[in-house]
């Protein structure tokens, strides 16, 4: 790492951290927003249920984007891919476990 | 207080059982050996530090096979102690207690500490010599995950000496693996062993993946890859995402044990079915942890064997992507029966029947690398060839048993065991002692003998199918996996009798192996060219055994097949290079990570008995090997031009 | 193929974490380690969701969750999230003083969530008899939160260990990959207390 | 499919006889005796002879390759024999088509299987009836009671041939799983769940069953017999055992539930408390004097029913 590209580096992040700033701003509104959605409105429960949970994973993007800087690196394409199927394995355990002991006779 | 000792010593030591006896003296009188002839030859030293704390990838897979090949014999023991008492109706040779704690270790040492560490003593061998690499991402994690999963393989062999086996089948279902059910210290030892070395595994995974993605040599795009290198690609992203499932479920088996927690229990609302099912959410993609590995060493083989290229390349790799995706999808077939509405039963039916496309497949690419091939049949290739017809049966009783209509009349009979050995012992464990033979010289620097390892190889295979073929029809009439014994006038008894018969005569088949192994340190063949077989990939073109950098300098790669590519005058030498040497950057050894499996072995111990003050101290001391490993910054040295100069003229690669 | 194609990306523009070899696979590395995580918090979503309605006759959901200590322990989390990006932020610029700032103010917050969770444990314990052999609804809540909390506290310990590194050392190719490697850790733990928070506390209100 | 089925008869036949020589009655599941096990003997044969067919194709092709280029001097060598794109295709599509080929029936007799099977009794006053009969596996032993007749047996059951049998299974403590081969597959038998199989003998006879799921010590001799009678004879033994076999008294209950091994029995009555099919848990926190407790546990299954409500879809509950 030389010297210049340092320069370069940290020309790159003076200044106001506007990515952080929006990103706490969102979650938080977030926050507050699935809260009202399912203890300030009364609608139909598997309404509210769908939507706060899109409000999380909404929510889950933006630390992964803002934060977390997942299509940084070398070669980024392995922890998206990585992460991706993480989330597809993470989905099929959660809903095949809810639909496996849910619906049981 | 003598009376508390004695009862103490009743309880934490198992009495009452000549065999159990028999082992204690032989395991002691096997720890005095071990302890006098290092002594003796003073061999401390050595085994510290070219072993114990090594963090090269090859000496790590040596230390593997050589625990799984020890496992390898428990686990053998068992099977056969199991037979014997099968043989005929109504024996007592070994009683229910006893037979239940021996199909128990049987079934959790062949999966967890024999078909996994096997798979990993390959890969460790063979991955990095593949893609040109002179380590794998992480020594350290690696030798760490060596380490773990020895402290999980002795913490649960001790069970069987102090304080009593488990007793609840490999699969530990709840809520007979519960407390209530199964006081005792067995199930314990179950949850903490098997835990200790998952992490482990988990770690593997990752370094392999690592490994795999970033330190191909130069040229070596993925679609170049060795097929082996690609299985263990695959397996390793399965390992990544399978075990921390089985990680969550084995916690919460050991919370439910130890702190009264009810996931699992009858009591207060816990979920037996939960255990299973999570259980099988990790068990299922394992099945294909231990089969893709094979499946890569077979490619390996039938092509170098067969001298052509392995046919249809592209579809080979992409039917393992298919297979890695569709195994996390499939668990629910193994428990068709537990009273799953029809829409369930029906998913998970047609997804494991998508899995059998993919398998059937990479069955027929192999069969037409054969084709049109120069077939040299040497032992690798004959296992390699047996796992051909042997376990297309398994795959096709496995389609059978997908049918979920048809599993209720198969599920937990001798149909299903059959099934599972079929791909297990025809898969697995031809594929790995396929690999053993084919990567020995690059181990150890001699070949096994050639007419003992076909012996072994025909005895073996042949015994198989007596053993197991005819259990196809003793499930079909009506016996159940797990019976200690049976009734006479159902039979059964002529069959089990064949079935005994066959279990003796792979015993048999693995003593000649073994004795392969010993005779042929002292007589075998030595490998000085480096390339015993003429093969076709990267860990051929450096000596036999690999030096510790592996390569002088890091191979270019053009194209798939390199070194057969290079035999064909296609492509320059890639044994020598013009280039000057340069110091080699490699890691160094470490006492961290069997110190910290050390204290790891100590917190399950201390848990096992419910000793919290064993059991917490051993887990701080983790802890601090954690911290104290993120201090260390002095972890790597440099092997300087001259030594490796002198290394590379002994092998006579310097021009 | 893909791989070759992305690969052209120059390494030099990356920032000085992945300047070493060593440091580019750790971090791939964790990365996968995550993803690994997901699946591991994933079985446990799982299996709360599963036991939420078997309370076994013990308290339920509505019975002890309250919004005031769960919107606390939220936000507090959230911030030290920010916190901890802040931290990254001054690690790119090179300005080993902010880093080790924020970092401190990010394990400070951590401390005052472990504490509102520990508070929020032993009110359930203590007022409500809500203990983890209750019920498997409260063995599932437990051991959910309870990992999470214990991923937290390790987070701090962790954090702690690479201030001291930080210190003696500077910002180096190593010790830049350490901070950023644990900045990864604190903000997937967030994202995880997002899932938490709508399955766990939204959820047994809405249920 | 059932056409199919009837045009490759001799075909079955012919691939099955070397499994059935000498002792077809010996292979309980190639030898079914109700409709249910018939089902799923349709299902095993039709599977059998397509995976024949692949294991031949597999096997043909092994011998052909090894006996052709196995030899010293074989001539077709062709080391840049790499790859057929039209071959691979080729055998991508015939496993899929015989995935389809197996799938449809499997998903068929999946949903048959959830209804009772149709009535073969004689005389046509019993078309339509069903019995009920409450499976309670315990370690090591079955119970079965029979709610509408108020009687109750161990280790052995007797059905009216010809009859839909509706078996409720439950268990006391661990996991068992419930198997007659001859009269269909069997289902697990779990302490917070209970499950229905459906069973039906097509005439008289002693059918054979056994525990599949290990539970421990005595898991070998869990075995029970199923006895179909005709109509009157089950009529006549129901009579037999109310008037001839003793009550099953609460303490006689309790004994039965602990673990251990016991010879076939019939008792006339059974006790009150057999009736809620407590498991193991909750029977103790009845001796223990917290009978409140038990009602919510009860309730515990309720809750889940809400649940599935509150997802709306149901469950699918046809008792």
């Amino acid at each position: 790492m030389s010297e210049n590209q340092n320069q370069v580096m940290k020309q790159e992040h003076a200044g106001f951290p506007w990515k952080q700033v929006i990103g706490l701003v969102l979650s938080l509104a977030l926050t507050f927003l699935a809260l009202w959605i399912a203890v300030g409105l009364s609608l139909p429960v598997h309404v509210t249920l769908t939507i706060i949970v899109g409000l999380a994973i909404f929510q889950a993007f933006i630390q992964l984007f803002m934060f977390m800087h997942v299509t940084e690196g070398t070669e980024p394409v392995h922890q998206v891919i990585g992460i991706l199927f993480g989330i597809y394995v993470a989905f099929a355990v959660v809903a095949g476990t809810i639909w496996i002991l849910a619906y049981t006779i | 207080m003598i009376e508390s000792i004695k009862s103490f010593l009743g309880y934490f030591f198992v009495t009452g059982d000549p065999m159990i006896y028999g082992a204690d003296a032989s395991i002691a009188l096997a720890s005095i050996g071990i302890v006098v002839v290092l002594t003796y030859f003073k061999k401390w030293k050595w085994l510290w530090e070219e072993w114990l704390t090594t963090v090269d990838h090859k000496r790590i897979g040596i230390m593997y096979i050589i625990a799984a090949l020890l496992m390898l014999f428990r686990g053998g023991v068992d099977a056969l102690m199991m037979r014997t008492q099968l043989t005929l109706p109504n024996l007592h040779f070994l009683n229910s207690e006893h037979y239940n704690q021996v199909f128990t270790t049987h079934g959790t040492i062949m999966i967890i500490f024999v078909a996994m560490p096997f798979i990993f003593g390959l890969m460790n061998i063979a991955v990095p010599l593949q893609i040109g690499a002179r380590d794998v991402a992480f020594p350290f994690l690696n030798a760490l995950s060596f380490w773990l999963f020895f402290a999980g393989a002795m913490l649960f062999n001790l069970s069987f000496v102090i304080g009593g086996s488990p007793d609840a089948g490999w699969s530990g279902y709840a809520p007979f693996a519960g407390a209530e059910l199964n006081p005792g210290v067995g199930q314990n030892y179950y949850v903490l062993g098997v835990q200790i070395s998952g992490i482990g595994s988990l770690a593997t995974g990752i370094n392999f993946l690592v490994t795999i993605i970033k330190m191909r040599a130069p040229g070596m795009t993925l679609f170049k890859m060795p097929m082996f290198t690609w299985s263990i690609l695959i397996t390793s992203v399965i390992v990544v995402f399978a075990f921390p499932a089985f990680t969550v479920a084995l916690a919460l088996m050991t919370i439910d044990r130890l702190f009264g927690a009810h996931f699992f229990t009858i009591a207060a609302g816990g979920s037996p079915m939960l255990w299973a099912n999570l259980f099988w959410f990790w068990g299922h993609p394992e099945v294909y942890i231990v089969l893709l590995p094979v499946f890569g060493i077979f490619s390996e083989v039938i092509a170098t064997f067969a001298h052509k290229t392995l046919f249809g390349y592209a579809v080979m790799v992409w039917s393992m992507v298919a297979i890695s995706v569709l195994s996390f999808i499939t668990w629910l077939h193994h428990f068709f029966t537990m009273g799953n509405t029809a829409p369930v039963n029906a998913f998970f039916s047609v997804s494991t029947m998508l899995i059998a496309i993919p398998t059937g497949v990479k069955i027929f690419n192999w069969l037409f690398t054969l084709n049109k091939g120069r077939i040299e049949f040497t032992t690798p290739m004959l296992w390699a060839l047996a796992f051909i017809p042997n376990f297309t049966i398994g795959g096709i009783t496995g389609v059978m048993l997908a049918m979920a209509p048809a599993d209720y009349q198969y599920h937990n009979s001798y149909f299903l065991v059959a099934h599972f050995h079929s791909t297990l012992i025809a898969g697995t464990v031809f594929g790995i002692f396929c690999g053993l033979h084919y990567w020995w010289p690059k181990m150890f620097g001699y070949l096994l003998d050639e007419r003992k390892g076909k012996w072994s190889f025909w005895i073996f295979m042949i015994s198989f199918n007596i053993c197991f073929m005819p259990m196809y029809f003793l499930g079909l009439m009506g016996m159940t996996r797990r019976m200690y014994t049976y009734p006479a006038g159902l039979g059964w008894t002529p069959i089990n009798i064949v079935i005994t018969i066959g279990a003796f005569g792979m015993g048999l088949g693995f003593i000649i192996m073994a004795w392969n192994i010993i005779w042929s340190a002292i007589h075998g063949k030595r490998d000085t060219t480096g390339d015993p077989w003429g093969g076709r990939t990267l860990e051929w073109t450096t000596s036999s055994p690999a030096p510790e950098y592996n390569f002088a300098h890091i191979p270019e790669i053009s194209t798939r097949d390199p070194l057969a590519a290079m035999k064909e005058g296609k492509t320059g030498d890639l044994r020598k290079s013009s280039k000057p040497y340069e110091p080699i950057h490699m890691p160094n050894n470490s006492g961290i990570p069997v110190i910290m499996s050390g204290f790891m072995f100590i917190a399950g111990f201390g848990f096992v008995f419910e000793w919290y003050w064993m059991g917490i101290p051993g887990l701080i001391g983790v802890v601090a090997c954690m911290i104290a490993r993120s201090f260390v910054y002095n972890d790597h040295h440099y092997i300087p031009v001259d030594e490796i100069e002198k290394t590379e003229a002994a092998t006579g690669r310097l021009s | 193929m893909m791989d070759s194609l992305l690969s052209q990306k120059n390494k030099s523009t990356l920032p000085l974490e992945y300047s070493t070899e060593e440091g580019d696979l750790r971090i791939v590395g964790f990365w996968i380690f995550l993803a690994a995580e997901l699946v591991l918090f994933g079985t446990l979503f799982g299996t709360y969701l599963v036991l939420q309605s078997h309370t076994a006759g013990g308290p339920n959901a509505h019975d002890l969750f309250e919004i005031g200590p769960v919107m606390a322990e939220t936000i507090v989390l959230l911030v030290s999230s920010f916190t901890c990006g802040l931290s990254t932020m001054e690690l790119r610029r090179h300005n080993n003083k902010g880093l080790i700032g924020w970092l401190i103010i990010t394990i400070l917050l951590g401390l005052v969530f472990v504490g509102l969770e520990a508070n929020e444990f032993y009110t359930y314990a203590a007022h409500e008899g809500a203990t983890l052999s209750t019920s498997a609804f409260l063995s599932g809540f437990f051991i959910l939160l309870g990992t999470h909390g214990c991923h937290v506290s390790l987070g701090i310990v962790w954090i702690i260990g690479i201030l001291l590194q930080l210190r003696k050392r500077g910002i180096t190719p190593v010790t830049a990959r350490k901070a950023f490697m644990v900045g990864l850790y604190w903000h997937f733990l967030d994202v995880v207390w997002i899932f938490i928070f709508t399955a766990v506390y939204l959820t047994g209100w809405v249920i | 499919m059932k056409n199919l089925i009837t045009m490759i008869k001799p075909a079955i036949l012919l691939l099955a006889l070397p499994l059935i020589t000498g002792c077809s009655d010996k292979i309980a599941v190639l030898n079914p005796q109700g409709p249910v096990a018939r089902s799923q003997y349709h299902l095993i044969i039709w599977s059998l002879i397509m995976m024949s067919l692949v294991l031949a194709i597999v096997l043909i092709l092994f011998v052909y390759v090894l006996a052709r280029y196995g030899r010293k001097n074989s001539k077709g060598f062709d080391p840049n024999d790499t790859g057929n794109r039209k071959l691979e295709i080729v055998w991508m599509i015939i496993p899929v088509i015989i995935c389809v080929l197996l799938a449809v029936p499997t998903v068929q007799t999946l949903y048959a299987l959830n209804h009772p099977p149709k009535a073969t009794a004689t005389p046509a006053k019993l078309a339509g009836k069903t019995l009920t009969i409450d499976v309670t596996s315990v370690q090591w032993k079955w119970l079965f009671r029979y709610p509408d007749q108020k009687i109750e047996t161990v280790n052995y059951a007797v059905i009216p041939a010809g009859t839909p049998v509706k078996f409720r299974l439950h268990a006391y403590d661990a996991m068992n799983a419930f198997w007659v081969p001859e009269l269909g597959g069997q289902q697990y038998t779990m302490t917070d769940m209970p499950m229905k199989l459906w069973l039906q003998a097509d005439k008289p006879g002693n059918y054979d069953g056994r525990s599949s799921n290990y539970s421990g010590r005595g898991f070998a001799h869990m075995t029970f017999t199923i006895m179909a009678r005709n109509a009157t004879d089950f009529d006549n033994w129901v009579n037999d055992v109310k008037q001839n076999k003793p009550a099953l008294s609460l303490n006689g209950y309790k004994k039965l539930l602990q673990p251990d091994t016991v010879k076939p029995q019939a008792f006339s009555s059974y006790p009150k408390l057999a009736e809620k099919d407590l498991n193991k848990a909750q029977m103790q926190a009845l001796e223990a004097g917290k009978s409140t407790k038990n009602d919510s546990m009860q309730g515990m299954k309720m809750d889940k029913n809400m649940d599935m409500d509150h997802n709306g879809k149901g469950g699918h509950h046809d008792d």
